[in-house]
């Protein structure tokens, strides 16, 4: 971590005035009321998730954990380059429908959320809004250093470093990025934690969602989000 | 639910019929937002669309969703430590970066390529064309539901990316480029195997004519629609395919050339119609000048040679204070960087210059207004745009 | 659009009997040759010298401690962290061993995000033993290999003089070098002053000498003197040469002097507050280690004088360096900024004989010995007492101090140092200038493998015509039996030598006798080792004082076992000019110690 | 070439000295803020550079100033011609030339929020372009330390510690001396 440039200054005291867009202001929907905004709330995930519950009787659990696993539908989001790597493997060439993986175009059919690589903080807001969005148990992959450690925008100010402190992640896959081989593994050894039961990444959100919503709530400014459900 | 506008009195774009207003409490209009994951293959940008029944009538882009601050990163880095990070602004196409970084570096530090480099750059960047071009036409037939073309095209792009690997160590992000030269040399037999590929990807392209070029359905969604007045090439910036569709045949290559290029015998493909299948026609006819130049440089490689210019020692480069602006052709048009030097041992300003800069933004937003909502996506892969390159 | 054109996509259906593209078992699938996987380090080969930290634009590289390191090595290894790093491998292009390599490994999972860092080649792992894998094409390329070669005088033009040979760097050469500098740093903890060898380096890079001769002179007054004659183990231990040729950091540091104008010089390295202290310090001896604890301890505030039996100060850089590797003014140079620091040098003045032992105690607080190396010592081989056989520092001195000596046309030297270098090369010069040619052979014990000579002085004397012959055992000096000449010399006897040590690691020269060789020569200079003279410390002081092997016996910092008593340089370490003058620093931070303490307890 | 365009419009506009060292058939030339617009229209319109390949701006902190580079080309002459333009760094506000080049207003609302240089007139310049509820200074500015923030904002991961060779060789093998 040397060859820092000594010229740079870290005087960042200078007050700016906040944005229009970010200031507390009335508006009017479309049926005619008024309401109060403040765009620095998150309306959205007020909600905390709740933990699912395991089944009583072990075969049952094991027998739904081996189901999960034998069907891993990936959201397709890629959020940075790692998404690129995704394409082959939806091919014949690597194939991984073969494995039960395939790639679905709504959080709401996926269990496999990939988080392919850095997460802007644009990104970041989208991707925790579609995780929560997605339908439980659900998974998690970390893809490259970018997740694990920040990778090489580790002195970005606009990408996150940990992905732990903001989403569940069940797996990491190192490289930059990982090969749709490397990836295939990835979802092998994802396959055998949750047929172990261990795939418990869901549950700790909903358990930590205080923490999370904290950790997230720092980075992201401004949760006035577009509104894709009208 | 809520919709909020900084401010109306910035509407009207008048609707289809020219007149009304887009008033979104008369319950006539609907916002629909397209993104931020991929639509088709054009990477993670929003469309935010105001539709009148399946009718468009204003499409807004927003971008940044894959911005790390690419230019500010480089201002904090040696002029080698920009080397591996700039090939992460194009994920499809990332070789044109390290080029286009290399030789703004080359140019302000007075560095003379040796010859055997500048034909290894030339090979790399006509493979990643090649390569971008397959996701581009694999895209546009996604787009239009037309699975099957992409799966051979992500096919034949794959079996390329084995010789990439093979000659750079790297199937996405090569890295290969140095400033001063490149890596290394061709390895054994690889003539032979890239001449393998380049078969079968003809073969598979003869598929995709009849398949998707020659195909009804395509036809018809595809022609007439999109039109870009070929008068608005110059005052939106229009560069590379999306102008030739429109006769205008801006080739970077032929027009300023580098590296090899004036070596190599080749014609810039055009069309006239500027419409979703020119544009999509072009670039499938500017994969065989990219499979015939392809050919002729291995044909034409150097025997042997350096690979590298002698380069200071890296660690403590500086470079004295000039600016430059290097140019190229890229798959999706003209490329370049503007690069600022202070005398120092780090970039003043690093300004990455991509086409889809202004084909994604004001472009798009000009073109959106009256077409399909199914034809939006097409629209937008068809300008073959790449969002991080607007945002770096 | 035609019927046709309805009809052409099920074309495609011809596909449906062709063979899959599928890979059958892609978890297996190995990655091309030249893939860049995961890093690998081959750890003996390794040196620690983090330039694969500094150009890691991720800082994903950390050098962290590792166990038993080996000789030379900083004892650090690369960690990586997979949680930055971006497979660019411009680590493995600046490594300056070319230990760190890549394999074509790729997978890598976990749970835990914090599993993804590792020290390669320590941490075992699967891919460490894997064949392929990135591989820098041909040589470094990222950091110069190649030395600026220095400009030198032909040897048919110096031959005649002694004049420097050496032309020293002009900027644009300097530079050049400079710049291959990595910044390491492993080359500081080799050099016995632990100069800022890095540092001023940059400031040849920079332009800005003069910070370049202030960092000099804070850790060594001969800068000028070890410009040109240091022995720079530095080079040894510097990363570059592990592929290519180390720096030059010698020429650089001579570099530095040359270009800063003399009369800088004191303002640069700053005089000190004269005397401030009030307590004194003699020192015996003006030699390297003897003025530098002056020039140091006067900067410390304390009134030094220093007093010198000969009749210049400098000792043996003076009298047993000749002039054309150390020109006289260089040295007259450095002396001249010690003494404008306040250090009184007293010469002709001779300890034992002019001014007592017991008076020097009592007048001063302190008194360093540092009395060097002037006796030369004898093969004692027959013959050797003949008055022909001439020992090389004394030979040397007199030719410094300009005193005549016999120049034959033919000279035998025995012994295969530098000193015998010197005295050969002198002497060679001296017979040109006599007799327009050079006879000069030199007979060393050691084999060409095992020289102790620096190379290039080899080198060097061969291009003036000097003869030299290894592993040539000297037995008898061979002289006139009878007539006019009688006792005269005209030559040495010499067997080859099969080994010199034994078993047991004794020096036990082994000859063979029957490969026997005489060299005609009428003079024979003995260069083979010299020793202290003592004798000036009195029965009663030599009785006191602890020894070890012949020489006073010191402490780490330098303290003999009198507490007033010093002893620096040569007569106790050594033996050159760079290690004397860190035993002169250690030496003054002692003696400051100590007379801080000592004004403490009086106040 | 260049040089003869640049005679024509030296003394029309006061245009600084040509800047040609670096590759062919490239040049930069300072220009005065009151002839922007004539400069751009007169080379547009007549000299052929029609084409406007990019609009950015580098923070020459130290002299207090912001310099614009309109970069223009000529397809037909194969030329790139760079305009430079200072404006105080402290009252960053530009001309807006979004009516010569529809795409200029893009680059203008991405220097609005970069850099902080204003563009009045310049459509929806003052929306967010590429960053979403920041707060910060304009980031491109060369006062904002984005390592600083970075680190600050995003933790690193723990447990990482580096030693210097030098130092640590100081420390393991002479630490008296």
């Amino acid at each position: 971590m040397k060859h820092m440039d000594p010229n740079f200054r870290k005087d960042t005291k200078t007050e700016f005035p906040q944005r229009e867009e970010l200031k507390p202001r009335k508006v009017t929907t479309p049926d005619g009321q008024v309401i109060d905004i403040e765009p620095l709330q998150d309306y959205f995930c007020q909600e905390p998730p709740k933990v699912h519950q395991k089944s009583y009787f072990k075969i049952v659990e094991d027998f739904y954990n081996w189901c999960r696993a034998e069907s891993l539908w990936i959201l397709a989001f890629g959020t940075g380059c790692g998404a690129i790597e995704m394409r082959p493997l939806m091919t014949p060439r690597f194939d991984a429908y073969r494995y039960g993986i395939q790639w679905r175009a709504t959080p709401r059919q996926a269990n496999l959320l990939m988080i392919s690589g850095y997460l802007s903080v644009k990104t970041l807001k989208r991707a925790i809004r579609t995780y929560e969005q997605m339908q439980g148990p659900k998974y998690v992959v970390g893809l490259g250093s970018c997740t694990i450690n920040g990778g090489m925008y580790w002195d970005s100010y606009n990408t996150i470093k940990k992905l732990e402190e903001y989403l569940p992640v069940d797996l990491y896959i190192a490289g930059c990025m990982p090969r749709p081989e490397a990836l295939l593994a990835g979802f092998m050894e994802l396959k055998k934690k949750i047929k172990a039961g261990n795939a418990e990444g869901a549950n700790k959100y909903a358990e930590k969602f205080d923490w999370y919503k904290a950790n997230q709530k720092a980075v992201i400014k401004d949760w006035d989000m577009p509104d894709y459900n009208w | 639910m809520f919709s909020f506008q900084p401010d109306r009195s910035q509407y009207p774009a008048p609707g289809p019929d020219g007149k009304l207003e887009i008033d979104l409490e008369t319950g006539q209009y609907l916002k629909l937002w397209q993104g931020p994951n991929h639509p088709g293959m054009t990477g993670n940008m929003s469309v935010e669309l105001t539709v009148c029944g399946d009718e468009v009538v204003e499409g807004k882009t927003h971008v940044g969703y894959l911005h790390r601050g690419f230019e500010k990163l480089m201002e904090r880095r040696s002029f080698i430590q920009c080397f591996p990070i700039v090939c992460r602004i194009c994920v499809p196409e990332p070789d044109f970066n390290e080029y286009c970084y290399a030789a703004a570096v080359e140019n302000l530090a007075g560095i003379e390529v040796p010859e055997y480099a500048n034909w290894m750059r030339t090979l790399i960047l006509e493979m990643g064309r090649f390569n971008s071009y397959m996701m581009a036409i694999g895209g546009m037939s996604g787009a239009l539901g037309l699975g099957v073309v992409g799966q051979w095209l992500t096919y034949v792009r794959d079996i390329m990316l084995d010789r990439f690997e093979e000659l750079t160590g790297a199937r996405i992000y090569h890295m290969f480029i140095l400033p001063g030269g490149v890596r290394g040399h061709l390895p054994e037999g690889f003539k032979d195997r890239m001449e393998e590929v380049l078969k079968t990807a003809e073969r598979y392209l003869a598929d995709v004519d009849k398949v998707m070029f020659s195909n009804a359905v395509y036809k018809r969604r595809t022609k007439g629609v999109g039109y870009i007045d070929p008068k608005l090439f110059e005052p939106y910036g229009v560069t590379g395919p999306n102008a030739r569709a429109g006769g205008v045949a801006k080739d970077v290559r032929k027009d300023a050339p580098y590296l090899v290029y004036d070596q190599l015998d080749f014609e810039v493909p055009t069309e006239t119609a500027s419409d979703i299948w020119a544009r999509t026609n072009v670039r499938r006819r500017d994969i065989d000048v990219s499979i015939d130049l392809i050919r002729q440089i291995l044909k034409k490689f150097p025997k042997g040679g350096e690979v590298m210019a002698e380069i200071p020692n890296v660690l403590h480069w500086k470079i004295p204070r000039g600016e430059t602006y290097i140019k190229g052709e890229s798959s999706r048009g003209e490329y370049g960087y503007y690069l600022v030097t202070d005398g120092s041992g780090y970039p003043r300003r690093v300004n990455v210059r991509g086409p889809s800069y202004t084909h994604a933004m004001a472009l798009l937003e000009l073109l959106i207004p009256g077409t399909n909502i199914s034809d939006v996506a097409a629209l937008m892969v068809s300008l073959h745009t790449y969002p991080p390159e607007i945002e770096r | 659009m035609s019927f046709k054109d309805v009809l052409s996509p099920f074309t495609a259906w011809k596909h449906v009997l062709e063979t899959p593209v599928t890979i059958k078992d892609p978890l297996t699938r190995e990655a091309a040759d030249r893939y860049r996987g995961f890093h690998k380090n081959d750890i003996e080969l390794c040196i620690g010298c983090s330039s694969c930290e500094a150009i890691c634009q991720n800082a994903a590289i950390d050098m962290v401690p590792v166990k038993d390191p080996k000789e030379g090595d900083s004892g650090l290894r690369p960690q990586i962290d997979y949680g930055r790093c971006c497979w660019c491998a411009l680590c493995v292009d600046i490594c300056m061993t070319g230990s760190l390599t890549m394999s074509n490994e790729y997978i890598w999972f976990d749970e835990d995000p914090d599993a993804f860092r590792f020290i390669p080649g320590v941490d075992a792992k699967s891919w460490d033993s894997s064949e392929k894998g990135y591989r820098r094409e041909g040589g470094r390329r990222l950091s110069g290999t190649e030395r600026v070669e220095m400009r030198e005088m032909e040897p048919d033009l110096r031959i005649g003089n002694f004049d420097e040979i050496v032309a020293g760097y002009d900027r644009a050469e300097a530079v050049l070098e400079a710049d291959r500098c990595v910044e390491c740093g492993l080359c500081v903890a080799t050099c016995p002053a632990h100069m800022d060898i890095p540092d001023y380096i940059k400031t040849i890079r920079e332009g800005d000498y003069e910070h370049g001769l202030e960092l000099l002179y804070n850790s060594n007054p001969f800068s000028e003197v070890c410009g040109r004659v240091c022995t720079h183990n530095c080079e040894t231990a510097c990363a570059a040469r592990h592929e290519g040729d180390p720096i030059a950091i010698r020429w650089l540091k001579r570099h530095i002097t040359d270009q800063v104008p003399y009369d800088r010089y004191v303002d640069i390295v700053g005089k000190p507050d004269l005397a401030k202290t009030g307590q004194k310090i003699a020192i015996i001896g003006a030699g390297p280690g003897g003025l530098t604890a002056a020039f140091d301890l006067a900067r410390m505030g304390h009134a030094v004088t220093v007093y010198e039996e000969k009749e210049k100060p400098g000792g043996m850089m003076r009298y047993g360096i000749p002039e054309y590797r150390l020109p006289y003014e260089s040295l007259d140079r450095d002396i001249g900024v010690i003494e404008a620091m306040g250090v009184k040098i007293k010469c002709g003045v001779r300890i034992g004989k002019d001014i007592s032992m017991e008076k020097l105690k009592a007048d001063n607080d302190a008194v360093v010995l540092a009395i060097g190396l002037h006796l030369g010592r004898s093969t004692r081989v027959p013959g050797s007492e003949s008055p022909d056989v001439e020992k090389a520092v004394e030979l040397l001195r007199r030719i410094t101090a300009g005193e005549e000596v016999p120049v034959p046309k033919k000279v035998v030297v025995i012994g295969g140092g530098n000193v015998a270098m010197d005295i050969a090369r002198s002497m060679a010069r001296l017979q040109k200038q006599r007799h327009g040619e050079v006879g000069i052979t030199v007979t060393a014990l050691e084999s060409f493998d095992h020289f102790l000579a620096d190379e290039e002085e080899v080198v060097e004397s061969r291009e003036e015509g000097i003869e030299i012959l290894d592993s040539r055992g000297p037995q008898e000096v061979i002289t006139v039996k009878s007539g006019k000449n009688k006792g005269k010399v005209k030559g040495l006897r010499t067997w080859r030598v099969d080994s010199i040590f034994d078993e047991k690691g004794r020096f036990n020269p082994h000859y063979d006798e029957g490969d026997e060789m005489v060299h005609d020569g009428e003079m024979v200079i003995e260069a083979i080792g010299q020793v202290s003279d003592v004798s000036l410390l009195g029965e009663k002081l030599t009785e006191a004082l602890e020894w070890n092997r012949g020489r006073v016996k010191i402490d780490h910092d330098g303290r003999t076992s009198e507490p007033w008593l010093w002893a620096a340089g040569d007569c106790v370490k050594g033996p050159d000019v760079i290690n004397a003058v860190a035993d002169g620093h250690r030496v003054a931070q002692s003696i400051n110690q100590v007379l801080v303490a000592m004004r403490e307890a009086k106040a | 070439m260049m040089q003869a365009i640049y005679d024509r419009l030296k003394d029309r506009f006061q245009l600084g000295a040509l800047d040609v060292r670096s590759r062919k058939g490239l040049a930069f030339v300072d220009l005065r803020r009151e002839f922007l617009r004539p400069v751009l229209t007169e080379l547009r319109d007549v000299e052929g550079f029609t084409h406007l390949i990019l609009l950015t701006a580098v923070d020459w902190i130290e002299d207090e100033r912001f310099q614009l580079t309109y970069l223009l080309n000529n397809r037909q002459k194969n030329l790139d011609l760079g305009l430079r333009l200072r404006l105080d760094r402290n009252l960053a506000i530009g001309e807006t030339i979004h009516d010569l080049w529809p795409t200029a207003a893009t680059y203008q609302r991405e220097l609005r929020e970069m850099f902080g240089i204003a563009f009045p007139g310049s459509p929806r310049v003052d929306e967010e372009f590429i960053l979403e509820g920041w707060t910060d200074m304009p980031p491109y500015r060369r006062d904002f330390d984005t390592l600083a923030y970075s680190q600050q904002t995003h933790a690193d991961r723990e447990g990482r510690e580096t030693s210097d060779p030098r130092e640590f060789m100081k420390q393991i093998l002479y630490p008296k001396d």
